[in-house]
C-alpha cells in the first residue's frame, strides 16, 4: 500500500514538472508582457501545488509534511502578489497589451 | 568509478574558468559597479573551489543522522556496506564539514566587501558626476594638468 | 521509497549540470551591456550556486548563499545602480589584450595541476579522511548538537565566526562612515517624493503586512533551530533583515526608520559583536579559555539539568547554551548592519534623484 | 638573549590569558567606540584598547622570552580541531611592532581627526580604526591559515572606507581607495586559494600541523601552486614592487591618522606572513620555499629598490613621495629577507622595525601641523611656525636617507655587511644606488621645510597639539636611540630571525 | 523516477534564463527572475526527497520569501526609479513612461 502511495505521488510530482516545462516554453513564446506574466504564474503556483500534494503523499507524516505546507502557503501568497504588482507596475509604466488587432505586430517583432 | 575520473578535471575545471572570468571582469569592465560583480564572481568561485573538496561520493550533509532512523536506512541501502564501513561514521557516510564552515565565512566576507565598494562608488558617482572608469581618470589628468598650469 | 533515491554517480551528474548553469551565468555576465541586467544575472548566480550546494551536501552554505546572494546583495545593488547611469561601456579592444591574455594564462597554469587535487567525491582524499572525520566523530562527545557545521561553526572554530562577525561590523561601520552623514534620524529622512497617486493597489501592502510577521518568527526559528538542522546565527539575521527590508521597500524607508532609528540599529551592531566578545570573557573569568563553552556554567548547576537524549546523556549544556548565546549576538549584529547598509544605500539615493529631478 | 628576558609585567593568570586579550580587547574597544555618543569618549575607549593590547604583547614577549612558543587553543580545543593562537619569537617582534605604532597612532589620533573630518563622524573613525588594529594584531598571533585570511579580511575592510573618508580633504581619496578595494580583496581571494590548495594536500588548516604533513606529502605541484598563490595574493597586500600601483595613491589621499597607521604596519604585517608561510610552513618543501624566494621575490624587490626610489624623486607632492620611498623600502626589507641567511633576515627586521617607526613620526607630523594642500611648496619655512613638530620631521628625514648616528643608516649598514656576506653583489649595488637616489628626495624635504621662507599664501601652519607631539616625539626619540644603541632591538630581531630560520636548517 | 523531474525543472530554469537575456523590456527580466526563483524553490524541495534528505525544505522556504522581496525591489527599481519611497500609493496612471 505504502509503495503505491509513493507511486501516486511520484506521478503527481512528474505531472508537476511537466506543468512547469509548460509555463516555461508559454513563458519564451507569448508576444507581450502580460500573456508572459499570466503563463508564469498561474503554471508556478499550479506546479507548486500538485508538487506539493505529491512529495506530502510521498512524506506521510512527519515534519518534512508540515514544512511542505508552509512552503504550498508562501508561494501561494507570494507569487500571485508579485504577479499583479508585476502587472501593474508594467501598466503603470505605459505598456499596452497586445490586442487580438492585426494591424498592431506583436511586440517581438516590433 | 570512471565517472568521478571524468567529472574530476570537467568539475575544477569549471571552478578555474569561473575565477578567470570574474578576474577578467574585475580588472577589465569600465563600469565600477560591474568590476565589484566581477569581484564577487571570483570571491565565490574561490567557495566553488572549497566545496568541490569536501563532496563524499554517497556522502550527505553533515546532519548526524541516528543510525536506526528510516532516512539513515533508506541512505545505507544504495551503498555496499563495505564502503559505509570504511568511510561512513555510525552506519552513515557524510560529506566533510570543514569546509561548508570556512565558505559560510567567505560569502559574508563577499558581502562586506560589496557594500563598502558600492558605498564608495555612490561618493564617486556624486563627487565626479560618472561611474566610468576612464572618464574619471580623464577627469583627473585634466584637474592634474590644470594644477600644473596655474602654477608655471 | 529507496527506488525513488537518486543514487550516488547521478547526484555528482547533477552538481556537475548545476555547476554548467552557474558557468553559463558567469559567460552571459561577461557579455552583459547593463547594469541591471547584470544584477538580475547575479541574482539568478546566486540562486543557482545555492542549488548547486545543495546537491554537494551543503545547505548551511546554500541557505546563507541565497540569503546573503540573492537578497541583500541584490538590494544593494540595487540602491547603488539606481544612483548611476545604466549603459556599460564597452573597453576599446587594445586595452582588452593584456588582461585577457593574464587571465587567461593564469586558468590554464591552474588547470595543470588538477592532476594533483583529489578525485571528485573521493572519500579517502586528505581533507574528508583527517580533520573531516575528525569533526564527525568528535562532535556528540564534544558538544551534542547533530548538525556539526554548526558545532564547527560555533564552538570548534567559534574565532573564525567572531572575526566574521568583526568583518561585517566592519562593513557596517564602514558604509555609515562614508553614506551614513544625511540619516541621522528619522525626521531627516528623505522626504517622499510620491507620485500623484490615485488608487493604489492594496495587493502588496496586505501581503506584506501578513507576511512580515511570518518572516520575522521564521529567523528566530532559524535561529533556535541552528543545532537541529540547516540554519544559525548568520542565517537567521540575514533574513530578519530581509524583513525589515520588505517593510521599508513596501512601507518607505521613513516609516521602518521611525520603527528602528538608525542610532539604534548601529548600537545593537556594536551591541551584537560585543555580546559574542562577552561570552567569550564570561568563560575566562569561570576559569577555561577564550570561547570555551564548556567553562560557561559550574559543574554544580549543570548537573541539576536533564541531560541530553541525543549524546547519551552526557551533559553539553554549557556547549548548548553557549551555541546559542553567540548565535543570537551574531543575529544582532548581522541583520542591525544589513539594515543600517540599506538605510545607508536608499537614505541617500532617494535624495539625489529628489535633487536631480527638481 | 632577548632584552625581556627575566622582566614580569603581569600576573601568571593575566599571562595564560594574553593572546586572546591581546585580539579581543582592542575589538571590544571598538565597539564601545562605536556605542559611544561623543568623541572624547571614543577617543579614550580606542586609546584603553590600544594600551591594553601593547601591555599583553610586552606580557607575551617576557612569556616567549622565558618559556619558547606560547600556544593558546581558543575555546578549549587543541589543534587540528580547534584554532590555536601560537606566538613564538617571530610573531612577537611584530606584535610589538604593530602594538607600538597603534598606541602611538591613538595617542595622536583626536587632534589629527578634529584638524580633517567633522565631529560627528570621529567615534566611527576610532572604531574603523581599532577594527583595522584588532585584524593586524590577530594576523600576528594566529596559527591557523583560514583564520589569518578571515583577520586579513577585518584590517583591511576597514581601512578601506577609512582611505576614502580622506575626500573630505582631496577628492581623489574615492578613486584610491576603490583601487585599494579592487587589489586588496584580489590580494585576499588569492591568498584564500593559496590556503585551500594546501588544504587540499595536507588536509588541515593549522600551520604547524600543515608544515609538517608537507614535508611527507607525495603531491608537490599542488602545494607549490598553493604557495604561489600565496605569494602573489601577499604580495598584493605588502605593496611589492609590479603589483603596488594602489599603494601611492592610497598613502597620498587618505586621512592623516589612517595613513599614519597604515604606513608603519599593513604592508610590514604582509611581510610578516610571507616570511611565516614561506620559510616555516614551507619548510618541507625545500625546493618551493626556496624557488618562490629567489626566484621571484628577489629580483622584484632588486628592482622596486631602485624604480620606487627613481619616481618618488621626480614626485611633486610630500606624501606620494613617501609613499614611493615606503615602496622601496619594502623592497630592502624583501632583499634582507631573501638573503637567506639568519644576518640577512635579522637585518631585514631590524629595518622594518625603523622604517616602521619612522614613516609613522613623518606622517604623524605632516598631519598635526595642519597644512592645506599637498604639495612639497606648501611647507616651505615650516620650521618657523611649527618648530618643535618639524624638528622631530627632520630627524625622521634623516633616518629615512640613512645619514650616520640614526637607526636608518644602522640598519642599512647592517642589511648591506650582510648580503655581501652571502655574496649578493647585486642587492648590495640595488641598494645602494636606491640609498643615493633617497638622499636626493629627503634632501629636497628638509631644504623645503627648514631654509625655504617664500611659501603659497594662505598655507597656514600651526604647532601640533601636546599629545600629538608626545606620540611623534616619543617615536623620534626612540628612532634616534636605536642609532646609538641598537642592541635591545637588534637583539629582538636575531631571536625572531634565529626561530624562523633555525626551524628550516 | 524524481531525478527526471529534477532535470525537467533543470530545463524550464535554463528556458527562463532564455527569456531573462532576450526579454525586451525590464519588466520581462523581472518575471524571469521571479519565475527563475520559483522553480528554485520546487527544485529544492524535490531534491531534498531525491536525496533522502527532507529536512532540507527549510531552505526552500527561505528562496520563496527571498525570491518574493527581490522581485519586488526590481519592480520598484524600473517603475518608480527609488528605493525609499512608500509602494502602497503605487500610482496606476499613466504619468513616467519608461522601460
Amino acid at each position: 500500500m505504502a509503495e503505491a502511495i509513493g507511486w501516486i505521488g511520484a506521478v503527481l510530482v512528474i505531472a508537476a514538472v511537466g506543468l512547469s516545462i509548460a509555463g516555461a516554453v508559454g513563458v519564451l513564446r507569448f508576444p507581450d508582457v502580460y500573456t508572459r506574466i499570466h503563463a508564469a504564474s498561474i503554471t508556478d503556483t499550479g506546479a507548486a501545488s500538485l508538487m506539493t500534494l505529491g512529495l506530502l503523499l510521498m512524506a506521510g507524516f512527519s515534519p518534512a509534511a508540515i514544512k511542505l505546507c508552509i512552503v504550498w502557503v508562501f508561494i501561494m501568497l507570494t507569487s500571485p502578489a508579485a504577479a499583479h504588482a508585476l502587472a501593474g507596475a508594467a501598466f503603470g509604466s505605459g505598456h499596452r497589451p497586445v490586442l487580438a488587432d492585426p494591424r498592431q505586430p506583436s511586440e517581438d517583432e516590433a | 568509478m570512471t565517472l568521478a575520473l571524468v567529472l574530476t578535471p570537467y568539475v575544477y575545471g569549471l571552478g578555474f574558468f569561473m575565477m578567470a572570468a570574474g578576474l577578467l571582469i574585475a580588472l577589465t569592465s569600465r563600469h565600477l559597479i560591474k568590476r565589484l560583480i566581477g569581484l564577487g564572481v571570483f570571491q565565490t568561485s574561490a567557495g566553488v573551489f572549497y566545496i568541490l573538496l569536501s563532496k563524499v561520493s554517497g556522502g550527505t550533509a553533515a546532519i548526524r543522522l541516528e543510525a536506526d532512523s528510516p532516512a539513515a536506512e533508506a541512505l545505507a541501502s544504495r551503498l555496499d556496506a563495505a564502503y559505509i564501513a570504511a568511510h561512513g561514521v555510525d552506519g552513515v557516510v557524510y560529506s566533510n564539514p570543514l569546509p561548508h564552515v570556512l565558505i559560510l565565512t567567505a560569502i559574508v566576507v563577499g558581502a562586506a566587501t560589496l557594500a563598502v565598494g558600492l558605498a564608495i562608488i555612490v561618493r564617486i558617482r556624486e563627487t565626479y558626476g560618472t561611474v566610468d572608469f576612464e572618464e574619471i581618470s580623464a577627469l583627473e589628468a585634466r584637474a592634474l594638468r590644470d594644477v600644473r598650469e596655474d602654477e608655471a | 521509497m529507496s527506488l525513488l533515491l537518486a543514487s550516488p554517480e547521478l547526484e555528482l551528474v547533477f552538481s556537475a549540470l548545476l555547476l554548467t548553469l552557474v558557468a553559463g551565468l558567469v559567460v552571459a555576465l561577461l557579455a552583459a551591456r547593463s547594469v541591471l541586467t547584470c544584477i538580475l544575472l547575479m541574482s539568478a548566480f546566486s540562486l543557482t550556486m545555492a542549488l548547486w550546494l545543495m546537491t554537494m551536501d551543503a545547505p548551511d552554505v546554500a541557505f546563507t548563499e541565497a540569503s546573503v546572494g540573492a537578497g541583500v546583495s541584490t538590494m544593494i545593488l540595487l540602491g547603488a545602480a539606481l544612483s548611476s547611469t545604466d549603459v556599460i561601456p564597452s573597453l576599446r579592444p587594445g586595452r582588452l589584450w593584456f588582461p585577457a591574455v593574464a587571465c587567461l594564462a593564469a586558468f590554464i597554469g591552474m588547470a595543470l595541476i588538477v592532476p594533483d587535487l583529489p578525485v571528485f567525491g573521493d572519500p579517502g582524499s586528505p581533507p574528508s579522511a583527517y580533520v573531516g572525520r575528525l569533526y564527525l566523530e568528535q562532535t556528540p562527545h564534544d558538544i551534542g548538537a547533530p548538525n556539526v557545521v554548526t558545532a564547527v561553526l560555533a564552538s570548534y572554530r567559534g574565532f573564525d565566526t567572531l572575526g566574521e562577525t568583526t568583518v561585517i561590523f566592519a562593513a557596517g561601520v564602514g558604509v555609515l562612515l562614508l553614506l551614513g552623514g544625511q540619516v541621522r534620524s528619522p525626521d531627516a529622512a528623505p522626504e517622499d517624493v510620491s507620485l500623484r497617486a490615485s488608487a493604489g493597489s492594496p495587493v502588496l501592502s496586505v501581503a506584506a503586512r501578513l507576511l512580515i510577521p511570518i518572516i520575522c518568527l521564521y529567523a528566530f526559528y532559524v535561529l533556535a533551530h541552528g543545532e537541529f538542522g540547516a540554519g544559525g546565527g548568520f542565517q537567521a539575521g540575514v533574513i530578519l533583515a530581509a524583513a525589515l527590508i520588505l517593510h521599508a521597500l513596501v512601507f518607505g524607508v521613513r516609516e521602518t526608520m521611525k520603527a528602528l532609528p538608525v542610532g539604534v540599529v548601529r548600537a545593537c551592531a556594536a551591541l551584537g559583536v560585543l555580546g559574542y566578545a562577552a561570552v567569550g570573557f564570561l568563560a575566562i573569568l569561570n576559569g577555561g579559555r577564550f570561547l570555551d563553552y564548556d567553562a560557561l556554567l559550574s559543574p554544580v548547576f549543570e548537573a541539576g539539568l536533564p541531560s541530553s537524549h541525543l549524546a547519551g546523556g552526557h551533559h553539553h549544556w554549557g556547549q548548548r547554551i553557549g551555541i546559542l548565546a553567540i548565535e543570537t549576538g551574531v543575529m544582532l549584529a548581522v541583520a542591525s548592519t544589513m539594515t543600517a547598509i540599506f538605510y545607508a544605500f536608499t537614505g541617500r539615493v532617494s535624495r539625489s534623484d529628489a535633487a536631480g529631478a527638481s | 638573549m632577548s632584552p625581556f628576558a627575566g622582566a614580569q609585567f603581569a600576573s601568571p593568570e593575566v599571562i595564560q590569558h594574553a593572546p586572546a586579550l591581546l585580539i579581543a580587547a582592542p575589538l571590544t574597544a571598538a565597539c564601545v567606540a562605536a556605542l559611544s555618543p561623543s568623541a572624547r569618549w571614543a577617543w579614550f575607549a580606542s586609546l584603553g584598547g590600544a594600551l591594553v593590547s601593547l601591555w599583553m604583547a610586552l606580557c607575551l614577549a617576557a612569556e616567549v622570552a622565558r618559556s619558547g612558543a606560547v600556544s593558546y587553543a581558543v575555546g578549549g580545543f587543541a589543534p587540528p580541531l580547534g584554532i590555536e593562537l601560537r606566538l613564538d619569537d617571530l610573531s612577537v617582534f611584530f606584535c610589538l611592532l604593530v602594538s607600538v605604532m597603534g598606541v602611538a597612532t591613538s595617542i595622536a589620533s583626536a587632534s589629527l581627526l578634529r584638524l580633517e573630518l567633522p565631529e560627528r563622524d570621529h567615534s566611527l573613525m576610532q572604531a574603523g580604526f581599532m577594527l583595522a588594529f584588532t585584524g593586524l594584531l590577530g594576523l600576528t598571533a594566529t596559527g591557523d591559515a583560514f583564520n589569518a585570511f578571515v583577520f586579513l579580511e577585518v584590517s583591511s575592510i576597514g581601512t578601506y572606507a577609512l582611505v576614502a573618508m580622506g575626500a573630505s580633504q582631496d577628492r581623489r581619496a574615492l578613486t584610491a581607495a576603490f583601487q585599494y578595494l579592487v587589489m586588496g580583496t584580489i590580494g585576499a581571494t588569492l591568498f584564500v586559494i593559496g590556503v585551500g590548495l594546501l588544504y587540499a594536500v595536507t588536509g588541515t588548516l593549522n600551520m604547524a600541523d600543515m608544515a609538517e604533513r608537507l614535508a611527507a606529502s607525495s603531491s608537490d605541484t599542488a602545494a607549490i601552486a598553493g604557495l604561489a598563490l600565496i605569494t602573489v595574493g601577499l604580495a598584493l597586500k605588502a605593496a611589492m614592487f609590479p603589483l603596488h600601483a594602489w599603494l601611492p595613491g592610497a598613502y597620498s589621499a587618505g586621512p592623516t591618522m589612517v595613513v599614519a597607521f597604515l604606513a608603519g604596519t599593513a604592508t610590514k604585517v604582509s611581510v610578516y606572513l610571507l616570511i611565516r608561510f614561506l620559510m616555516d610552513v614551507a619548510g618541507g618543501l625545500e625546493s618551493a620555499g626556496e624557488g618562490l624566494l629567489t626566484w621571484l621575490i628577489a629580483p622584484m624587490a632588486g628592482i622596486a629598490a631602485i624604480v620606487a626610489s627613481v619616481q618618488a624623486v621626480f614626485q611633486t607632492e610630500t606624501r606620494r613621495i613617501l609613499a614611493y620611498s615606503s615602496i622601496a623600502q619594502i623592497g630592502y626589507v624583501l632583499l634582507g629577507v631573501t638573503s637567506g641567511s639568519v644576518a640577512g633576515l635579522t637585518a631585514a627586521l631590524f629595518l622594518l622595525f625603523t622604517h616602521a617607526m619612522i614613516k609613522t613620526v613623518i606622517f604623524l607630523s605632516l598631519g598635526a601641523i595642519d597644512h592645506r594642500g599637498s604639495r612639497l611648496e606648501t611647507l616651505a619655512g615650516a620650521g618657523r611656525e611649527a618648530p618643535w613638530t618639524i624638528a622631530a620631521l627632520a630627524l625622521a628625514i634623516l633616518g629615512l636617507a640613512g645619514a650616520p648616528f640614526t637607526a636608518g643608516f644602522l640598519a642599512k649598514w647592517r642589511l648591506l655587511g650582510a648580503l655581501a656576506d652571502d655574496g649578493r653583489i647585486w642587492a648590495v649595488v640595488a641598494i645602494a644606488a636606491s640609498s643615493l637616489t633617497a638622499l636626493v628626495y629627503c634632501g629636497r624635504i628638509l631644504e623645503t621645510v627648514l631654509f625655504r621662507t617664500r611659501r603659497p599664501a594662505g598655507a597656514t601652519i600651526s604647532e601640533a597639539s601636546p599629545a600629538a607631539l608626545a606620540a611623534i616625539w616619543f617615536l623620534a626619540a626612540s628612532s634616534v636611540w636605536y642609532g646609538v644603541d641598537a642592541s635591545a632591538l637588534y637583539d629582538l630581531a636575531r631571536q625572531a630571525a634565529a626561530s624562523v630560520m633555525g626551524a628550516s636548517p | 523516477m524524481l531525478a527526471g523531474g529534477v532535470a525537467g525543472l533543470l530545463v524550464a530554469m535554463g528556458l527562463m534564463i532564455v527569456r531573462l537575456l532576450r526579454g525586451p523590456t525590464a519588466y520581462d527580466r523581472v518575471l524571469a527572475v521571479n519565475s527563475f526563483g520559483t522553480k528554485t524553490v520546487l527544485m529544492i524541495a524535490l531534491m531534498g526527497f531525491a536525496v533522502g534528505r527532507p529536512d532540507f525544505l527549510d531552505v526552500a522556504i527561505v528562496y520563496a520569501l527571498i525570491n518574493f522581496i527581490s522581485t519586488i525591489a526590481l519592480m520598484k527599481v524600473f517603475r518608480l526609479r527609488s528605493l525609499a519611497e512608500p509602494l502602497a500609493r503605487l500610482s496606476i496612471s499613466r504619468e513616467a513612461p519608461d522601460g
